[in-house]
């Protein structure tokens, strides 16, 4: 099994780290993984993206024409990646800020208020937690006890009193997540 | 040790920074500069100077950075500097002496998209740059081409390696995409730097101060007398025909039935294997060599398979560079095509696929 | 009398500056350069020089300083804008002819560019924008950077053991003989900012006049770089960089 | 008496929401939008205070992004 | 006007510097270097910014030479920079940023043996560097190979020509021998400078202060999005086809009836012109093709030949560099050899007539 | 006593060096040059440090130290030499690193490295032979060359409007935190010989107790180069370089 | 006819300029000429040489492997070159500092004590037009008018005043150039 | 009274002639040799008053080429 997953948002919202403990839960099953960064100067507010693929086999291309699913916090990342998510895929969006929300029929689509219950739990470090919750929930690519080794494993120890935080988050994240259907 | 069997995930850059601590890397000289200035931090926050006793040092240019390797090379340290096109097209004046004077040390380049300033995205446009000659002369640069993060560990090891045992630089070339993405990777064990002892055993000619029982070493690229000089060229060339026998790397995956070969070399090769597999999914019978070494550069491989195959399509992140040596290679006896992908972009495997079939009715 | 009613051209005190285009800029909230720009606008606009300015961009974050500011441009090679300035003053002795240069720019791989074009007394403005970093590439040490300042090369803060002092570059260039004008300015206050202006005009005149070398060191923050929210990084540049950096004239002949 | 008063337009798209106006003001007349955001995501600054303005535009001076555009008139 | 056909003994060098105030040409920036000094030095002795106008800088550094070239192309002047393989190589970043900003400008290496410091003797060793990529990015350098003083002096205007017709910076490429040797040359008639004006609208994007009527023009190699700077790529590589579509300058002697051809360029065809006379003379049927623009490369009228003779051996003072675009050229049909001599040391007649003999058993 | 009865090793009071050997130097007659070796590898043997010694050769007249002086050398590119001698003694901490260079190298092609290593404080000693012009290359203008001065590429005298001004860049240099001495000496009489020679221990003991970076620039005349005799060539040093480059010490800590 | 010389002695003898004289005067002949010096750092004392070509046809090669006409005014130099003298060429040289004289019996060889006259003259600066006076009495290469011419042509308008003593110089030197039979 | 004396050995193929150690010498002991030359073609430099000498060593301190040895004695 091999799962292409895009991650694409505002710099500074987490895309990046989010994207690098999915890949660390993946570490932690023995799954090959790679991470791929839309990387730049600075980001300063622009877009930012990460590719991430979890897979059995090898991976061949750490770069990908399509994803099996698409993670979209901003409108820019969504009108850019909706089209290049596989028939039959997940696109998951954070509706807070999105304008023209997606309209693809031959995908599943969800949606997670994670800024919104970021900012209710005030805590917006969370918000990337919350997001990568929902994910888990409707897709279990990895067991939420690995999640939590990637992650101990990718914060420096000096964080790691964060981890009970981010464990609640990841939860919050599986409750708040909803299906979506485009008119 | 179990613990230096540990798997981590590692950008390509950062790699690079932890196999050359564990090499035993006795210096790193360079200057900022994307997509591989993690290099030089991940250094600074390793900070080995306390552990290893590695020099870091963030230098003001890549100018100085080159010419600090050649300092700390003559003294038979192993040392090294990391780049990206802009910055080593500042260096090749150094990179022409640190060949005249046979020093061995590692250089990478992690390639971005040129000419000029141009995008910070992922290219191979240097590579006509490393392998005929970016500097000024007749030189060659060991090059290794690592298509993933373990080989940007491995290859730390194996530059070096061949470096010193060449006298002669050695490059890493590769660019943004290994050099930004992050993979697992088994990291070397530790090796503890060489004494100055074992450095004036294994390296004779390093300028460590002269004992009375030597003469001075002198490291230089000087010679004046032309006919010294063409003395001291011959010496290089028969050392690079020397190393054209012993090493060449390369990689053969799904050639024996081919009918169609890629080429391609670091993340290209990556990208070329998937475009490989969705060609054979579609019944196109495609084989792919991948070249480790650029130099030495697999010519014989390749044109073992020129009267085999219908065609070869060289993929690089260029306007048509390797594909001159490919051709080279096969010497007419079989059409070799170019498809390339320019300023930072990167080709996916479809449109591979697709310029496979539009170049040769695949 | 309403705020609506107030909104007349009669009543106008400030706005953005005519020769400053629509682009949004790139730079990150708060950051400096942005108001350097506008500075540099308006003094173009005053002196009624468009027609015969031509710039000279770094490799920095200002790189793109050609995006918005409507006059012509020239984009430098890392720390080379003297170099490329030297050439276009002298092909064009009757232009204005400035550089705007970071501090990685022009005092780490120009450290060169800049001396010989100041020795020369060539007839340009230098603006040299110090933060203390580099921002454009992610925050690594400047080598104007000071002693215990964390940056991404610097992780445990700079130390002057390891990498070196910070490199008071605007002093050594007073020096020179070809140097007409050699000040260190801020911006982060309307106070600073006119004051600033003040400055970069008269480097501005000095260049339309042939008198020589002019240089104009703006102390500036960078907030993404130094991990701070821009009014913090201004706290902290007026704590930490003016005692180091302090702020006034060198030389003004 | 005649007093100074100022108004202040802010280009609100323009604006990255950055404090330096709030902080540079010396009437406490403006404040960054606590909860809306502009189409880049930036709580934008806003008059909190219109009446203390001055018009003394240093808000002005010291903005990066050039987001702002002051008047002042003379009030009886 | 009589005066201007005299004729003059001048040295290749000298010439260079006589025919660019001769040409109108509006600067030049140099830093001094064994073989070509005598190029900023005649024009400082000529003084030419009495007379011309023309601005003569010795700059702090070559890196510094050929952004100052870069400075004033961008204005649309005619501006140009010398120099000798070393400091060539430090000129490579700059050389790439003036091709990825689509500069005209002329640039001179008068090459001497490398690698590194190397000697001051002549070589042709940097070949490689300026017709592959010397410096990042894929670009290319219109590139002259003069082999005599009178083509010193013509190649001036024609690099300046070509340079300002296609936007792109023009390379003479030649070595101690043309520099240094004195021979008679007619030189071209005066020329005055461009004015502004004229330059304006010459060069509509030249950066001279933007008239209210026209956007500004920005001079630069960057650009961040990938997308555009492939464009941008595109732009250059189209460009570069149709420069290739328009020219290509070679000399053929003695070809028709050849058995064998010396593929030669600059002070080596001279060399092997007189190597072809002996030959002859001993009845060896020998023709000549000197290829006089490196880039773009007379492929096509090598490739004429390769069915009729029977065997191709280049001359180069190299390793071997030429030879592989012979090679490229013929595809395989017709075996070609290559002779060399290096660091510094020009073969003489003989011994290529003896390498011919050797290399071909002729 | 008769002349050959004093010839006697009791009796001696100068000998050429024990570390310079019997090749004959390429030097021209009467080169400042031989001189300055003469003097390092005298204390290069007082010091006992022949085994502990990595010196750093220029481009420049003086590439071919390494065959004159009995030491283990590098030979950098033209200006690089305080980069090179930056990475040999961080990695040898112990030994003595100096470089020797021209004014064409130090000061011009060279000027960012030199600036920086010294910024830097590295451990070095910088030897500085200023004798105003490219010697090596046949003679053209240097950073140094005097105004007035008539060279290869100045043929009717330094013009500082056309080639600018001379740069003094040990006064420069002596102004950077990581610079412990800064001094200029000449060799042209014996008691001045000693002067340099003491100056020069000075900055290789600094070398070696690792206490920042030594400058010692020499005055020096370029007989070729001048186009004079040697002696004509001190006469002229004494009255016409000495007066713009005055001797003595600038920093000594 | 071409005519293949090589002038060689030390740097500072005026060697280069010599060949430059003899390339001017075919120049005013309407001969092809070429002139190649050996070039380098300021020569120092160190052995300098030129070879000049003088030919009614276009020349192809500066550079040759041997040589019509030798002019040697030091040691080094007769070591070097006279090995390389055509067969029935012409050998000319300063015997001033020559320890061994040349050999060779299949050449012509002269001597021309040009250092010692210029010292008598007291002009050392005449020393290498006696060298070309002799050289032009033994073969008649161009026409003394048209060295003088040639003469003009290379000397900056300043030093014509030294033209005549430079005729004067050459007439010396085709008086005392001597035939040499090596023993 | 003890008088000091002094004696330069010169290495004749070294010197090039230069003329430094002449005019450093402060009691006119050295010279150049005005007609012979070494095998370099210089005009080496001899003893010209050699009882001048008082070996102080100036000359050789100024010699480019080191080839000067000098000694001294206190002579009766
Ligand atoms: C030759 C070269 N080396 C390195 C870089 C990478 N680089 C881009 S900007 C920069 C430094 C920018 O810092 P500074 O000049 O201080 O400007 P800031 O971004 O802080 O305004 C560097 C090292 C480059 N583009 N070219
Ligand atoms: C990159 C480079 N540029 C130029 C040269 C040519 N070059 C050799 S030495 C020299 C200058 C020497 O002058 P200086 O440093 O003053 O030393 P001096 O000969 O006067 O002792 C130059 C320009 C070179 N070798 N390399
Ligand atoms: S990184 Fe720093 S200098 Fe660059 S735009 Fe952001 S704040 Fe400004
Ligand atoms: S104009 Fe002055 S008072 Fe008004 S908002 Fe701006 S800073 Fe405040
Ligand atoms: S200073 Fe400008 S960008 Fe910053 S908050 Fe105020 S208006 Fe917005
Ligand atoms: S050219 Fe000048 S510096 Fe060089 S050796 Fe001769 S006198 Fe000395
Ligand atoms: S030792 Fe003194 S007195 Fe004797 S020759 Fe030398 S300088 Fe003259
Ligand atoms: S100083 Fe030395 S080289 Fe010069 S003349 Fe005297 S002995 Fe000879
Ligand atoms: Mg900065
Ligand atoms: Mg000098």
């Amino acid at each position: 099994m091999i799962t292409e997953i895009i991650i694409a948002g505002f710099g500074g919202q987490g895309v990046l780290s989010m994207g690098k403990i999915l890949a660390y839960s993946g570490l932690m099953e023995d799954k090959e993984v790679s991470w791929f960064p839309s990387y730049g100067p600075e980001q300063r507010g622009g877009t930012a993206n990460v590719t991430v693929i979890l897979s059995d086999e090898p991976i061949s291309s750490p770069i990908v024409n399509e994803y099996d699913v698409a993670i979209i916090l901003n409108q820019p990342s969504l009108e850019k990646f909706e089209p290049h998510v596989k028939k039959g895929g997940i696109l998951i969006y954070d509706p807070n800020g999105i304008v023209s929300p997606p309209i693809r029929k031959d995908i599943h689509i969800y949606t997670t208020a994670a800024i919104d219950t970021a900012t209710q739990m005030n805590n917006m470090k969370a918000f990337n937690m919350i997001v990568l919750g929902g994910l888990l929930k409707i897709l279990p690519l990895v067991k939420l006890e690995n999640v939590m080794k990637g992650l101990k494993k990718s914060l420096p120890e000096r964080h790691h009193k964060l981890l009970p935080m981010n464990e609640q988050a990841i939860l919050k994240g599986m409750e708040i997540i909803e299906e979506y259907h485009p008119a | 040790m179990s613990e230096e069997k540990e798997i981590y995930l590692l950008k390509g850059n950062e790699a690079i920074s932890h196999a050359a601590i564990r090499y035993g890397c006795d210096g790193y000289f360079g200057y900022p500069i994307t997509p591989q200035s993690e290099i030089m931090e991940t250094l600074m926050d390793e900070a080995p100077w306390e552990t290893t006793g590695m020099v870091v040092l963030q230098a003001e240019s890549e100018t100085a950075s080159i010419n600090m390797v050649y300092g700390g090379a003559g003294c038979g340290k192993a040392v090294m500097t990391s780049s990206s096109s802009p910055g080593v097209s500042l260096m090749l004046e150094g990179v022409s002496y640190l060949a005249g004077a046979e020093l061995p040390c590692l250089l990478v380049n992690v390639m971005r998209g040129g000419p000029g300033l141009g995008t910070i995205q992922p290219s191979q446009a240097d590579y006509f740059q490393t392998v005929k000659g970016g500097g000024h002369g007749d030189y060659r640069l060991i090059t290794l081409a690592p298509s993933s993060v373990q080989e940007m560990a491995d290859h730390v090891a194996l530059g070096f390696d061949l470096a010193f045992k060449y006298r002669n630089p050695a490059m890493i070339l590769t660019d943004g995409v290994i050099g930004q993405m992050m993979e697992k990777v088994v990291l070397p064990p530790f090796k503890r730097r060489r004494t100055d002892e074992e450095i004036r055993q294994q390296c004779p000619w390093a300028t460590l101060g002269k004992p009375a029982d030597r003469k001075p070493n002198i490291i230089t690229s000087l010679e004046l007398d032309a006919h010294k000089m063409e003395e001291n060229n011959l010496r290089f060339q028969a050392k690079y025909a020397q190393i054209e026998k012993d090493v060449c790397l390369y990689e053969e995956t799904n050639c024996e039935d081919a009918d169609y070969l890629f080429v391609a070399f670091g993340s290209m090769a990556r990208i070329c294997h998937k475009a490989m597999e969705i060609a054979r999914s579609e019944g196109i019978k495609v084989g792919l060599i991948r070249p480790i070494t650029l130099w030495p550069y697999p010519y014989k491989v390749i044109d073992s398979y020129s009267s085999r195959v219908k065609g070869i399509l060289t993929v690089e992140m260029n306007a048509g560079q390797m594909v001159e040596d490919v051709r080279l290679a096969v010497n007419g006896k079989v059409k070799v095509e170019h498809y390339g992908r320019l300023g930072g972009i990167v080709p996916t495997p479809n449109e591979i696929v697709t310029a496979l079939k539009a170049k040769f009715g695949a | 009398m309403s705020h609506i009613n107030m909104i007349d051209p009669a009543n106008l005190v400030y706005a953005k500056p005519e020769l400053m285009n629509d682009n949004t800029m790139h730079y990150c909230p708060g950051c400096s350069h942005g108001v350097v720009h506008k500075i540099i606008a308006e003094i173009i606009s005053e002196m009624g020089l468009r027609d015969k300015t031509v710039g000279i961009a770094p490799v920095g974050c200002a790189v793109f300083a050609y995006n918005y500011l409507d006059i012509d441009w020239q984009e430098a090679a890392h720390g080379r804008a003297p170099a490329l300035a030297t050439a276009v003053k002298r092909l064009l002795p009757d232009r204005l002819v400035f550089t705007y240069q970071g501090d990685g720019d022009l005092a780490a791989i120009g450290t060169a560019e800049t001396i010989h074009a100041a020795n020369r007394g060539e007839n340009i403005a230098i603006i040299f924008i110090n933060n203390g970093i580099y921002g454009m590439t992610g925050g690594q040490m400047a080598p104007t950077t000071l002693p215990g300042m964390v940056t991404a090369t610097t992780p445990n803060g700079r130390d002057i053991h390891l990498n070196g002092y910070p490199l008071k570059i605007t002093e050594l260039l007073a020096q020179l003989p070809g140097v007409c004008l050699a000040t260190r300015q801020a911006v982060h206050t309307a106070a600073a900012v006119k004051k600033t202006k003040r400055m970069i005009r008269k480097a501005f005149e000095n260049s339309m006049e042939n008198k020589g070398t002019s240089i104009v060191e703006v102390v500036s923050t960078c907030s993404s770089g130094w991990k701070m929210t821009p009014a913090a990084a201004n706290d902290w540049m007026v704590e930490n960089m003016f005692p180091f950096y302090p702020l006034g004239d060198m030389k003004d002949i | 008496m005649a007093k100074i008063k100022g108004t202040v337009v802010v280009d609100e798209e323009r604006c990255k929401g950055c404090d330096l106006c709030v902080v540079a003001c010396p009437c406490d007349v403006l404040e960054l939008q606590p909860r809306n955001v502009n189409q880049k995501g930036y709580h934008y600054v806003y008059m909190k205070n219109p009446d203390e303005c001055i018009g003394c535009a240093n808000c002005g001076y010291v903005c990066p992004d050039a987001c702002l555009t002051i008047y002042k008139v003379k009030a009886e």
